[in-house]
């Protein structure tokens, strides 16, 4: 891989640049909070953040979106696309590996055309992080990252040292050569692995990931699903927060005038009670403990026997914003061993 | 396809459900153009009642002449639609022991909550109505639209948050606001209230000042449920 | 097999069709017969039995609904609804030449390629008819391919049997074995039996190269599956066509997750096997 | 003996009758029945925390529900010695100043109007009259628009809170909302000239007493001193001494006089009182309207909000320009100690003088809580003027004599809600209805 480097202080040139061309996404501070947010001249960016509030896939699959509108007798009209290119800034590793997951659900098959249009005209730029004791990414094999991203940004210090994963990322580098180094020197090296082994020493979480699918389908009826569901609020906060869940549910709205509308999808979530309720009243998921179940048999047991890839990428959001401060690793590893531990922090 | 002919009906409220529609200033003259307009009594002195094909009830049943009101509404339309927090949840007049939900007398056949109600959903419904749908219910509780808004959680931070137990479709309006949320549009689909009020007792609030601050807009529902627990 | 739309377009943008004719089977179960307005697709659209459309209503939603004709005979494609909900009334609520959107045909369908040269019992209970019907149509197109052919149909009653003239036409045909039954009600008028679906199982014998058709209510899945494998019949061989909540029906949304498979993609028509290997499938 | 009777009142808020009885040559009896179920709001904040008080008070009323807000915060504050800072004073009045806009436009366009014009309602209106009815609309959309900028809802605000706000209106939406006040004042000039046509019904009046919150500075809705137009003013403190309240037989709320004597709260009332301190376009328009000042006809009421609609107008955008030019300050709320103590505060709501009055114990819970509201004080000045009325119009028949009667009772504007929410629940009242079903 074609690696080159960016002194720091030539970041923030470098982005304003690029903000010139292109729509440009950044993590932004809000309150304590940081959000990606269109890049605005001046704006704060937090270049040493732990995690966003929604991940990525905002940008990708928006919470609501109008899919198509209708006029009776006259077909469908759909949104006008938006165009341009659109360059995504500040990606950790597990949010990229997550947007390859959302990549297998929304272009394999059937394309998801909505998801195509905006992922194709985004190039992506990682960037390095560190941990927090939530995160657990080291344990789901998502803490580093070699494709899914057009340039990767490691942060060593008084450079960043830059990956080129596309095409794409290398006419940027190219664009800009009087921004970047192409030499990436013995000193240089030697810092990235400083910083990889530094890096691997500060995480706290962990889950056992090993016969985990396995485990989890001996576990199918453990009264345990219903006893961690009893705090569970089925607030919904987890599956919005989390960059793999993708669940939509689609809807029209007819106009006053009866005879034009349209059709949209937006977010939902697993834990809903309704979400396999079907006409008649009959619930394939009765019990919260069920739906609960289906959360995490979801992440780490049917996507990966789908995909040979769990769908969770250990980014720490459902626990870092679980109201009621459930946190599925301790779920999970309740599960594998004493499972009449709490689970709840 | 004719008219639709609609009954804009008070009970005990504040009226509120009823001035969201009059403040649908972009929409109002079209809405009315849409329908067949036979009792708005709050808008209108002309009010020919008769035979209805949806009717809108707002308020509490707190005293007889709303009962006589309610029961003579309800045998004269196809639909009844409750609208607003007080009709469909009891909601302030069920606390001063005085109100209670207007499914208790009669069918509902469709409930929008709110205190008030919001534009936006009551237009939808109405469109939805006027094609000849019942209005889609919303299955999710505040905290969704809450986390789409990225806002910072108030539970989380020990504030005392209604939005997991309450229905969504405001568009989580308080939390948005750094406020937390009263639950004022009554209950979710699925309110585990054993479990907001075990979060809230860690944070070291009085159970009982839990219950009475989960239950203030939800009348028959919560008050029982969540007692269960401490 | 042909796409209503290629792989590239939107999926979810439905396809415009007309209502040809409309038919009443039960007072809460219509027959809709609709042609797609575009003449080149709908000489080309093509599909198995046991395969859905998602059927819009516009305005008011999209539902999955199975195709109840079969592709032996193009030209129309018949579905028949029952009303249950917003979508399904809004759908009974159409005349003939009002227009609804169409998207499919989605799902794997029943395998009946691996059906052909074996005996074919199909088992079904009140609206589970509908895609059924569409199998037992294809069987009859091309009776010679396949060996016996028994239908077990249940219906809460009389009122509650589709297709009842239909039924009644077949039932004299010699090649076919029709077993009905009802719930309760007047079983004088017609040789029906009384009781559940599975009640019929008694009167039959199963050959021993026998594969099943099933689609019966949700909650009676457990009874009829134990039923088939008592008199014989393999776990691989018993298809059953499930319901899911379903809303994009080309596995995006994730509601109709089983397990690991989706209803809308991966189904709707599961074998037994599926069923021991994914816990809450039946 | 005849009996007028109107069982429904429409085009007001809430739920009322009235029942006028005629003897040979008068009027022998005047009864206004504001019917709508009581809520005893005082029982439900009773033992509950200061900070739940307002946004359970504020549901009293949706119409003048940011009145109720603000009023009640500042009784709460009070009660516990909360200064809040300027810019949450001006924003409280700015939100204040929406209301009254929302509020009077609602009822001068839709509810009072068709009346002048002789239509049903605004619906039929419209028909005629489309240009005044969308300018109307517009007018009434910026009062709401204000409500939503400051309060986040036009109804039943949610980002008040004590000692400040939730989330602070940014810079953008303040400006916005100037450019929308501007161009409301402009379209409140047609409907000006409209209404300086209007013919009023005369009748034979007799002095009424009016009264109104004293304005702090300049003519306004705050202030700490009640005023009587006979002179008399007394401390809002005071206010349980200054009239006489009694429950009655034949309505949900209760009455008050003064001596005796009914007086009139609203519009008119101020404007009789204080318009003349009125400056700008609003001093304008009160001379255009020609409005006898003072005025004991209370179908002025109608024209008085006019005056008043023009002066919110201009208030909240003198204040949208003060944020504006010395910029939003990003505060928190200020941080204050809980302790008891009673907080008695009057404001003229649209209809009249509110009194919110809260008493808190150590722990900040509710002790006693007291809330008299305008439709209330009004009542039995409103059956008063009924009797005038029909004393001047008696020969003019039944049917015109109803028609005037409505008109007059509208003038009143009263909000039903309001007046009714107050009847303190003692355990008797319970109603039969929640015991069948609860038990
Ligand atoms: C593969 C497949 C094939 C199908 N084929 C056919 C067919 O051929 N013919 C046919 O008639 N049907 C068929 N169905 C079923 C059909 O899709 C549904 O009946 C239809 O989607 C109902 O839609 P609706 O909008 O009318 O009902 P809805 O208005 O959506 O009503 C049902 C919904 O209401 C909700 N609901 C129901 N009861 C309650 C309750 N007590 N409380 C709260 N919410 C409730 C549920 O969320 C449920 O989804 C099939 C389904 C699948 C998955
Ligand atoms: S399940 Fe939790 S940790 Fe895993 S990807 Fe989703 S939000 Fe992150
Ligand atoms: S602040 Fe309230 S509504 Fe928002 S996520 Fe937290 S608990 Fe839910
Ligand atoms: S956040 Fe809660 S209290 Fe606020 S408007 Fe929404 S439901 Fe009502």
């Amino acid at each position: 891989m074609k690696t080159v480097v960016l002194p720091r202080e030539n970041l923030e040139p470098f982005l304003g640049r690029i903000a010139r061309g292109h729509d440009l996404i950044v993590p932004k501070k809000t309150g304590n909070d940081v959000v990606f947010d269109y890049y605005q001249e001046g704006c704060q960016i937090a270049l040493e953040y732990r995690r966003t509030l929604l991940p990525p896939k905002k940008f990708f699959l928006p919470p609501e979106e109008v899919l198509f509108r209708y006029k009776k007798g006259q077909g469908f009209t759909e949104p006008e696309p938006e165009v341009g290119r659109r360059v995504f800034f500040g990606l950790h590793p597990c949010d990229i590996h997550a947007l390859k997951r959302l990549d297998y659900v929304f272009l394999e098959g059937y394309v998801d055309t909505y998801y195509r249009r905006r992922r194709e005209r985004t190039l992506i730029i990682g960037l390095s992080c560190l941990p927090d004791d939530k995160c657990f990414c080291h344990s789901m094999g998502t803490d580093l990252v070699s494709d899914g991203f057009d340039l990767f940004f490691t942060d060593l210090g008084e450079v960043y040292l830059v990956e080129v994963g596309s095409t794409s990322g290398n006419d940027l580098v190219l664009t800009h050569r009087d921004l970047v180094s192409e030499v990436v020197d013995e000193a240089i090296l030697k810092e990235y692995k400083t910083f990889i082994s530094t890096r691997s020493d500060l995480f706290v979480q962990t889950l056992d990931t090993s016969g985990l699918s396995k485990i989890l389908t001996l576990e199918w009826e453990s009264p345990f699903w219903e006893k961690v569901a009893q705090d569970c609020l089925a607030c919904g906060r987890c599956s919005m927060s989390c960059p793999t869940c993708y669940c939509f549910s689609i809807y029209d709205q007819v106009n006053l005038d009866s005879i034009s509308g349209e059709r949209s999808r937006s977010w939902t979530s697993c834990l809903y009670k309704d979400y396999a309720l079907v006409a008649g009243g009959h619930n394939f998921r009765p019990s919260r403990g069920a739906r609960l179940r289906q959360r995490l048999m979801h992440k780490h047991k049917d996507f990966f026997e789908q995909q040979g890839v769990s769908a969770c990428v250990g980014c720490g959001r459902c626990q870092a914003n679980c109201p009621a401060g459930i946190d599925f690793c301790q779920v999970l590893t309740s599960l594998r061993g004493d499972i009449s531990e709490s689970a709840v922090g | 396809m004719s008219k639709p002919r609609i009954g804009i009906y008070g009970l005990t409220s504040c009226a509120g459900d009823q001035l969201v529609l009059l403040n649908c200033e972009d929409e109002l003259l079209d809405v009315l153009s849409a329908v067949d307009l036979r009792s708005f009594v709050m808008a209108t002195s002309q009010n020919p009642e008769g035979e209805l094909d949806v009717a809108f009830v707002e308020g509490a049943v707190t005293q007889d002449s709303d009962l006589e009101l309610l029961r003579d509404v309800r045998t004269r339309s196809k639909l009844l639609i409750a609208i607003g927090t007080c009709a469909v949840w009891g909601g302030i007049p069920y606390l001063s022991g005085r109100g209670v939900p207007i499914s208790q007398h009669v069918k509902v056949d469709y409930s929008l909550p709110g205190c008030p109600i919001e534009k936006k959903q009551l237009l939808s419904a109405l469109s939805s109505l006027i094609h000849g749908d019942l209005p889609l219910k919303l299955p999710y509780p505040v905290c969704l639209e809450c986390t789409i808004r990225e806002n910072s959680c108030l539970l989380q931070a020990g504030e005392i948050c209604c939005g997991p137990l309450t229905a969504g479709g405001c568009g989580a309006r308080c939390p948005s606001h750094n406020r937390p949320c009263l639950g004022c549009r009554g209950p979710s689909l699925d309110p585990n209230y054993q479990a907001a009020t075990k979060i809230l007792a860690k944070h070291g609030y009085d159970v009982e000042d839990v219950h009475r601050k989960l239950a203030l807009f939800s009348g028959t529902n919560s008050s029982k449920e969540g007692r269960q627990v401490g | 097999m042909s796409q209503l739309l290629a792989k590239t377009e939107n999926p979810y943008r439905p396809v415009r069709a007309k209502i040809v004719d409309l038919r009443d089977l039960t007072p809460e179960t219509r027959l809709f017969q609709v042609k797609l307005v575009d003449p080149k697709a709908a000489r080309d659209f093509d599909y198995r039995p046991g395969q859905f459309c998602q059927i819009s209503a516009l305005g008011t939603g999209e539902a999955p609904i199975s195709i109840s004709s079969s592709p032996t005979r193009p030209g129309l494609l018949e579905f028949c609804i029952r009303r249950v909900g917003r979508t399904t009334s809004a759908l009974h609520r159409l005349n003939p030449n009002d227009e609804v959107g169409i998207r499919g045909p989605y799902g794997n369908g029943f395998p009946v390629d691996y059906m052909e040269g074996k005996d074919v019992l199909i088992v079904a209970g009140g609206v589970g008819l509908a895609p059924v019907r569409s199998l037992l149509l294809y069987i009859l197109d091309n009776r010679d391919q396949f060996r016996s052919v028994t239908l077990l149909y249940g219906a809460r009653s009389l009122e509650d049997m589709l297709f009842r003239e239909e039924l009644k036409t077949l039932e004299r045909h010699p090649d076919l074995n029709i077993l009905l039954t009802l719930d309760s009600g007047d079983t004088r008028l017609w040789p029906f039996r009384t009781g559940l679906v599975t009640s019929l199982f008694e009167e039959i014998t199963v050959a021993p190269k026998t594969v099943a058709a099933v689609c019966v209510p949700p909650v009676a899945y457990k009874f009829v599956t134990k039923g088939l494998l008592d008199k014989g019949i393999s776990g691989e061989d018993i298809f059953m066509s499930l319901e899911r909540k379903m809303h994009c029906g080309i596995g995006k949304c994730g509601c109709c997750a089983v397990g690991s498979k989706y209803c809308c993609q991966d189904g709707p028509v599961f074998t037994y096997w599926d069923a021991l290997n994914l816990p809450d499938m039946i | 003996m005849a009996k007028i009777h109107l069982d429904h009142i429409s085009r007001v808020e809430g739920h009322g009758a009235l029942t006028v009885t005629l003897a040979e040559d008068r009027i022998q009896d005047v009864k206004l029945n504001l019917f709508e179920g009581m809520r005893g709001f005082e029982s439900v904040v009773l033992g509950r925390s200061y900070a739940e008080v307002p946004a359970i008070i504020e549901r009293i009323c949706a119409i003048c529900s940011a009145g109720h807000a603000v009023t009640a915060h500042m009784a709460v504050e009070k009660a516990m010695g909360i200064q809040v800072t300027q810019q949450t004073k001006l924003l409280r009045e700015l939100a204040f100043m929406g209301m009254t806009i929302e509020s009077h436009a609602l009822h001068i366009f839709a509810l009072a109007l068709p009346d002048f014009l002789g239509y049903a309602g605004i619906t039929d209106m419209s028909v005629d009259h489309p240009e005044t009815v969308r300018l109307a609309l517009e007018v009434k959309k910026t009062g709401n628009l204000v409500q939503e900028v400051v309060g986040g809802r036009a109804v039943h605000n949610v980002n008040m809170t004590i000692g400040g706000f939730g989330v602070l209106p940014s810079k953008e939406a303040v400006a916005n909302l100037r450019e929308k006040l501007s161009e409301a004042l402009e379209a409140v000039d047609g409907v000006v000239d409209l209404l300086s046509g209007l013919s009023i019904p005369t009748y034979q009046g007799e002095p009424i007493l009016f009264k109104a919150v004293k304005p702090a500075e300049g003519f306004g809705f705050f202030g700490d001193t009640v005023a009587f137009s006979d002179g008399t003013e007394f401390p809002v403190e005071a206010y349980k001494t200054s009239f006489h309240e009694t429950r009655i037989e034949h309505s949900h709320a209760k009455q008050s006089t003064r001596g005796g004597e009914p007086f009139m709260v609203g519009a008119l009332a101020r404007i009789n009182l204080f318009g003349h301190l009125l400056t700008g376009k609003a001093a304008e328009v009160l001379r255009t309207l020609s409005i006898p000042v003072p005025s004991t006809n209370a179908i002025y009421n109608n024209l008085a909000q006019v005056v008043e609609l023009v002066y919110a107008l201009e208030r909240a955008s003198a204040i949208c320009d003060r944020l504006l030019t010395e910029g939003i300050q990003p505060e928190d709320p200020v941080g204050f100690e809980v302790r008891p103590g009673t907080g008695t505060v009057a404001t003229e709501a649209p209809r009249g003088t509110l009194y919110h009055s809260f008493s808190l114990d150590e722990e900040g819970r509710v002790t006693a809580a007291d809330v008299i509201t305008p439709t209330a004080l009004n009542q039995a000045s409103a059956e008063k003027e009924i009797a005038l009325v029909g004393k001047s119009h008696f020969s003019s028949g039944e049917d015109r004599l109803k028609e005037l009667f409505e008109v007059t009772v509208r003038a009143y504007d009263p909000c039903i809600s309001c007046s009714v929410h107050l009847i303190k629940a003692d355990g008797s009242a319970k109603s039969t209805l929640q015991k069948k079903v609860i038990g």
